[in-house]
């Protein structure tokens, strides 16, 4: 099919899906496949799509989307590892009529973030927390994380997690989801249109919430790593549906009626 | 069904095969030829795409932009409310972003 | 009776920050400063402002990050262990460029210490306890009048140079119950625009982005550039000290915070005594005073550096003479504060040993 | 002049009020005033103090270690501060709580049986008041009519009724110092 | 192929480690220090060892805490912002006086900074970054050989004193490879017997507690005291330096770490043209080869300190000279490391503005 | 009743109960009718009659029990503020076969040391974590704690927490119930004699465990400030059951079958 | 009922008052007198004293130690296993500790 | 005498294990080594390279900016570091996956279809030693044999039955660089 042929296609048609201009025009720095740049775009199209772009301030983590705010064309603030939720709340203490979201990896939120994480939910801070969840330190090249699967290698369980060393993956997600300062809690995923879709939903709606001020929403994307994981980013899809979903099942945790 | 094409912005394009995975249609294929950034990058080889989108939800890169025959209304379905200017979230019945 | 209020240090510091429009507080408690966050969560949020108990320091001090971030006057309050932990924050804070107040009620370490008094943490606050090339601007008070008047000026400085500000006191200062008088302050003259702050981020700009992370060494090399220049400008204007009988002083006496005024008494006895000495009480830590110091010592027989910790300013009083005269040093440790006899009788002890007499040479 | 005094005894029997009382007179008289409290885990034992320092001129170190004048409340607190008086200074004390009295011979004790007088008075919260009224007439700190301008300040406006009972106290105070015989 | 190995500097660190009869290692990621602990789960748990990946730095100095306290050989490593976290538990294990190593393998700063190689932390190891008086021993390495050496070294002298022994290097170290060969190290020859550790009370002895709280203002100065004395037997006996061509010198580099390398062939450079002069390399930084820059600097026109950072280090050369000569600073930062030419045009400036011909007198 | 009756009495008797040689003579610092040393006591009590004295290591907390160690007569080593439980993997991991406790306050085990109490029972250390939640910071002169009721008045908190401001009370014991490395978890307290024998009986089974190598014992006792509540001691337990139950009921939330 | 006896070590009591409430026969209470501490101290006041040990559970400061005429031999329930030294737990079936 | 090289290509290519093969020729030879790869998150975008120093003595720095030999194996790293090549230095690349050729004049630039040759041989990951070949004919940083001997030591025992095809593919390479024109 010739370039000319298919402008002239183009011309009968309508645009039905187009890269969201709350993206930047950046070139995402993440490895072929990865999961990270498809939440970032779609947490920008709700952005975009609610109109909410200048009432919006995120924040990123340390991690691999740590140059998220190189992306995600909205005001953004770069935390300490771990400290997402923490600087998040400072925002959104000042500024309480703001949309405010935070991005975290699983080592960011679910290890040296602890505190923070349980202390935000538990305050009930009126914000979005946005848990990317690929079971591994993917920035610091392949570590164990705390949601690291039983048996899985990594750079620091070279012979598999094991829980005589290393304890048992942390289901931080479950453990928000029981304090009363969360409304929303769910797990999603990107490793499919569908799963695209009902994340976008997620989002959405969490945003919606904020803006009752309902409370603690709380977003868990179970994602991929091929760097990490050794892999092809389609084989990573597939691994992630055979292994992580049993232990981190997809869906809402706790839904408002 | 409809009838749709799509467009790739080849040169940040990762080949990382997730859209051809997503194509219900296997109208995608990585190109032998590889681009600036040494990727092997998707094109589109048969005529069958029906717009659906579902290539473009998956990417990462975000590289792909999809054209669909004219003919849906969009269906406000959820709505921000209260902020300074007009919010709709335009999701329509089926979930498909629009 | 007249405007003056009998109070706390730490209450009449809290009082302040609501007069110069602090607009939020995150902290979290610990001996000897708890009334800060007492007092502000009362009297501060019945006048509106925002104060939220932290689950630790840690967190505190990222709150204040973001605060900040999103542009407004925040403060923060701790003791030693607990500044300690604040440190890879405040490396953050002052990378980024944020403008905020900490206050440091500084008690006695290492460790858990004591809760009493002291001045260990001198070089933390002065030298940069977190990792990386930064600074803070730091105010030692040394009256419950100043623990509040610090406070107005704490944030302005904060405001104009884009930097975290610390308020080195200690538990006496914090504990103790002095007289102290408000100034007139209008907050709206003082606090400048802040349009790089993430606010929501309007069509006309480009989003504002907070951030220490500058992956390329040449980038970051540069913002650490732009930092040095930075605090070479704050060294050259916003030095502050007090000079007390330097004028015709042979000997010199170097203090800050509450010993400088355990000092004061001591040159006041030593005078009496006929030994003419004068006091340099530095009361910007950073930028520190070495201009008049090193103009003075030039002059004087020896110079005498008081403390409560085992020696840090001194170390900075020494750079500052740079062997012009001899440097001597005494301090006390754990929570012991020293008394006005005990800092005479050393400066009986320099003075035997470098009579003024001498011919000027160097040490 | 100078004056410093310390303040001791346990936790609720109003150490830290009675020397707050006595440094808003001395601020009322124009003085320079430092008040300090014991502060932190030490107060888990049940006891308290306070150090008050007021002078015409700047005061230097509001925790000092000797004292123009000791109020020991309590056993503990003769035991512990005795040695702290100066000599030729005063220390006074609660006779109802304590049972070994002071020995020193080069200071000043006077003995109130305060708590004893409160009971009489009908409320025992005022004991430190009857303390605070013999000091102001065995020395010249400030000045009884200052104490009772104080009082105003330092109790919060729904105790006001307590005034005159304070006021009462306090001269009681006074009338038992002036009668009490040197130890 | 004789006894060498061609191993990273992080990984020769870890491997030393093993041998020198580390029982047990808790830590937590970061660039550019991550393969010491991969290292050490991999290879180090096959020997024998414990190796836990700690939730946090915070966590992990506090295991480290605890398992020193118990009597064991224990170590963590961590890059500047994790070091940052460590500061409270540091100032604890100072006070406490528990043996133990620490390992900063310094990036960029402030804040988030770069992974590059830098020496901004010099002030946060030497000065006390956390609470209160303490000192860590620091050991600079400036080779993958010393990497590894300086970890018996380390070892023994945290044994020996009861003191952290910190290991300052930078990423370049880390993560390049060079020629490694190891000692003979026989563990049981080097770690003395820890009557003080907590690992259960029999009868005979009293209760061993671990602590650094001593409420008494009186008793925590006696603790104080006791630090001081120790540090000041520790500043005789434990300095380490290198000096190379100072014989002769009419200038002096000083320079730690991977820029004494780079130093060292400025020198010859500059030598090739005539300019004589030499380098002190301080190997610990503290306690500070004051005096041997000291006895130098009064024959040499002038001194140049080079580090990777805005000026630290120098402080502690400007204390040691105290004014018997100029003293000059070039620095680089953010993670960018300096080139011998640079050096070398930094060293004529001060040529050209000192002489040696001038007079000796003081600046 | 004279002394001598009382001697000649007591000749007949056998001591029936005896402070424990395991506690050292030194008078406990604590406020009238504190807890705290009621829980010390018990302890050590276990510690006496099961005969581990010489394999027992404790950790004290920052909060009114940072001086535990002058009373508990075994080895013991004094963490930093909330991170107790690291310091006591740091013990057990290097010395496995002691018994190994860590005790805490509500602010040091669920406010600055959430991270460390998550990981420490996630990891399924092999200690036993007793905290001791008196809804407040006692130490420090009565602020505010995780676990502080809606409503009660603190010091940081004068007019009553409210969510809003400071979010729920924080049940972190149900939490690391979730955890599968924790193997016994179980809520007590001390207000009455037979609540002392439970607790007995409860740190008894944990040393059991621990010796069986079972994971994490966490015992919470809900325990009373009459200085900060400022109430009298008798009062402060009838508060405590009247109060304090609802929300933190006594019982094994997890226990072995 | 047992006939039992409480002894306490006065200079240590704090005068709680939790023995008193816990006492089931109303055995205790306060002394006016106060001790070198500044506390109302407890004295045993009557004659039925079962020697139930309640007390001195609840006292915080393990001042009280108790009496009981002879008679019970203690029953172990659990046990320890495998440390150095014997270890003999012993609560017994009522779960007073003996 | 010293080597100053770099190796630049994606992740995948080889780039660091051509690096550390070079590395433990110069050590068997007695040289001094340093070995700096590129780490930390610009791996991310699937770049990586290392520098290689050989020296008779010392060596300073083992981060510098200018090479006496880069070794480049893609498009970006040709735009990114034919500008850091020393005047008189040596630049190669794989012309496979070079589009783009370099154009400096003052350099030797040596143009080897190294992707091309090694699909030939039947292993695409021995193209990075084709490239080594190619520049151990054209310069003398180590001997070839101690590349052979230092293969031994890089590649994993498992492997070492690919030992022979290394080989083959260092000889061809030297073959290629004989025989290529100077651009
Ligand atoms: C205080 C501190 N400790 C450690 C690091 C190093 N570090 C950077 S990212 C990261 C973990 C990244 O893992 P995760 O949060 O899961 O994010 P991912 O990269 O997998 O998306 C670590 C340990 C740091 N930057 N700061
Ligand atoms: C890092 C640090 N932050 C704060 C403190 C001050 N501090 C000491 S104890 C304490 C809280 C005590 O409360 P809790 O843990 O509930 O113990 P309790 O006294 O109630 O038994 C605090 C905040 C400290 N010592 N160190
Ligand atoms: S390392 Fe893993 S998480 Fe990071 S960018 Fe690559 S694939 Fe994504
Ligand atoms: S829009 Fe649908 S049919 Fe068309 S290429 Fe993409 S996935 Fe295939
Ligand atoms: S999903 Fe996107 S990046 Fe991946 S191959 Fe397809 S177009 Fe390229
Ligand atoms: S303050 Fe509370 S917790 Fe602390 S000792 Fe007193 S009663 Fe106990
Ligand atoms: S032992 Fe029982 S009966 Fe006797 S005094 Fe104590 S509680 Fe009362
Ligand atoms: S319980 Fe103990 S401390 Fe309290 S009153 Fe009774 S004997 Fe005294
Ligand atoms: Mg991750
Ligand atoms: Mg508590």
């Amino acid at each position: 099919m010739g370039q000319d042929v298919v402008d002239a296609a183009l011309e009968q048609m309508e645009c039905v899906y187009a890269r969201p201009d709350t993206l930047t025009d950046t070139r995402f720095h993440y490895c072929p496949g990865c999961g990270h740049s498809v939440v970032h775009r779609v947490i920008m199209e709700v952005v975009q799509e609610a109109g909410i772009r200048e009432q919006t301030i995120g924040v990123a983590p340390v991690g691999c989307s740590v140059f998220a705010y190189n992306y995600m064309d909205v005001d953004m603030q770069e935390a300490a590892h771990g400290r997402a939720s923490a600087v998040a709340t400072g925002i959104k203490r000042v500024l309480p009529d703001r949309f405010v979201f935070s991005y975290q990896g699983d080592g960011d939120l679910a290890a040296i973030g602890t505190a923070e994480t349980i202390h935000t939910c538990n305050r009930g801070e009126n914000i979005l927390m946005v848990f990317v969840n690929n079971a591994i330190y993917g920035m610091t090249g392949g570590q164990m994380a705390p949601t690291t699967l039983l048996g899985m290698k990594t750079s620091t369980s070279p012979a598999g997690r094991t829980v005589e060393t290393a304890g048992f993956p942390l289901k931080i997600t479950e453990m928000v989801a029981m304090l009363p300062g969360t409304y929303y809690v769910t797990r999603q995923s990107v490793h499919t249109p569908n799963a695209v879709r009902q994340l976008k939903k997620a989002i959405t709606k969490s945003f919606q919430y904020q803006k009752e001020r309902k409370g603690t929403c709380f977003i868990e994307v179970v994602s991929n790593c091929p760097s990490g994981w050794k892999m092809t980013p389609v084989q990573s899809n597939a691994w992630l549906v055979e292994n992580m979903f049993p232990l981190y099942p997809p869906g809402d945790i706790k839904a408002p009626k | 069904m409809a009838k749709g094409t799509v467009v790739f912005d080849i040169e940040n394009c990762k080949g990382c095969e997730l859209c051809i995975e997503a194509c219900p249609q296997d109208s995608l294929e990585l190109s032998p030829r590889i681009n600036a950034q040494g990727y092997h990058y998707v094109v589109l080889v048969k005529d069958n795409c029906t717009g659906c989108t579902n290539c473009a939800l998956v990417c990462p890169d975000a590289v792909i932009t999809v054209y669909r025959e004219k003919k849906k209304t969009r269906v406000p379905v959820a709505r921000i409310s209260g902020v300074t200017q007009n919010i709709t979230v335009t999701i329509d019945e089926e979930g498909k972003p629009s | 009776m007249n405007d003056f209020r009998l109070m706390k240090g730490n209450e009449a510091l809290a009082e302040a920050a609501i007069s110069a429009g602090c607009r939020a507080y995150f902290g979290y408690p610990i001996t000897p400063q708890s009334e800060i966050l007492e007092y502000l969560t009362d009297e501060g949020r019945r006048r509106g402002m925002i104060v939220l108990q932290a689950e630790s320091e840690v967190a505190a001090i990222n709150m204040i990050y973001g605060a900040a971030g999103a542009g407004a006057r925040v403060m923060t309050s701790s003791s030693s262990p607990g500044i300690s932990l604040m440190q890879e924050g405040l490396s953050y804070i002052a990378s980024a460029e944020l403008p905020c107040l900490v206050v440091n009620v500084n008690r006695g370490g290492p460790g858990l210490g004591t809760i009493q008094p002291a001045q260990g943490d001198y070089f933390q606050a002065t030298k940069g306890g977190g990792h990386g090339d930064y600074h803070l601007i730091v105010l030692a008070p040394s009256s419950v009048q100043e623990m509040a008047e610090f406070v107005y000026d704490g944030f302005d400085l904060a405001d104009r140079y884009r930097n975290p500000v610390m308020i080195l006191a200690d538990g006496a200062l914090g504990q103790m119950m002095e007289k102290v008088e408000f100034p007139e302050y209008r907050v709206e003259d003082h606090v400048p625009p802040k349009p790089w702050a993430t606010v929501g981020k309007p069509p006309e700009r480009p989003a504002n982005i907070i951030t220490s992370l500058h992956i390329q060494p040449e980038k970051m090399e540069q913002i650490n550039l732009r930092l040095q220049e930075k605090y070479r400008v704050i060294e050259s204007r916003e030095v502050r000290y007090e000079a007390i009988h330097t004028d015709d002083a042979e000997y010199l006496i170097v203090a800050y915070g509450l010993v400088a005024r355990i000092a004061h008494k001591a040159v006041e006895v030593a005078r009496a005594e006929g030994i003419r000495v004068g006091l340099i009480r530095p009361i910007t830590l950073y930028p520190f005073p070495s201009g008049p110091i090193r103009s003075i010592a030039k002059k004087v027989a020896g110079v005498l550096t008081v403390e409560m910790n085992a020696g840090q300013m001194v170390e900075d009083v020494r750079l500052a003479v740079n062997g012009k005269a001899p440097v001597s040093f005494y301090g006390r440790m754990g929570g012991v504060i020293p008394a006005p006899e005990e800092i005479v009788r050393e400066l009986k002890t320099l003075a035997a040993a470098h009579p003024h007499a001498q011919p000027a040479e160097t040490y | 002049m100078t004056h410093e005094l310390l303040f001791a005894g346990f936790g609720g029997q109003g150490v830290l009020s009675m020397g707050m009382t006595l440094s808003y007179a001395g601020m009322i008289e124009g003085k320079e005033i430092s008040w300090m409290p014991s502060y932190g885990p030490e107060m888990r034992g049940g006891t308290a103090n306070c150090i008050v320092i007021i002078s015409d001129g700047k005061i230097s170190s509001p925790i000092i270690s000797s004292f123009d004048i000791v109020v020991a409340l309590n056993q503990p607190s003769v035991e512990k501060f005795e040695r702290a008086v100066k000599p030729g200074g005063l220390l006074v004390y609660d006779s109802t709580n304590v049972i070994t009295p002071p020995t020193r011979a080069d200071i000043q004790i006077l003995s109130v049986p305060a708590s004893e007088e409160a009971v009489k008075l009908k409320n025992t919260k005022i004991m430190n008041m009857i303390l605070l009224g013999a000091i102001l007439d065995r020395t010249h700190v400030v000045a009884g009519e200052s104490v009772t301008r104080a009082l105003r300040k330092v109790l919060p406006e729904r105790y006001h009724h307590l005034l005159p009972l304070n006021e009462q106290a306090l001269r009681r105070g006074g009338e038992l110092a002036s009668v009490a015989q040197p130890a």
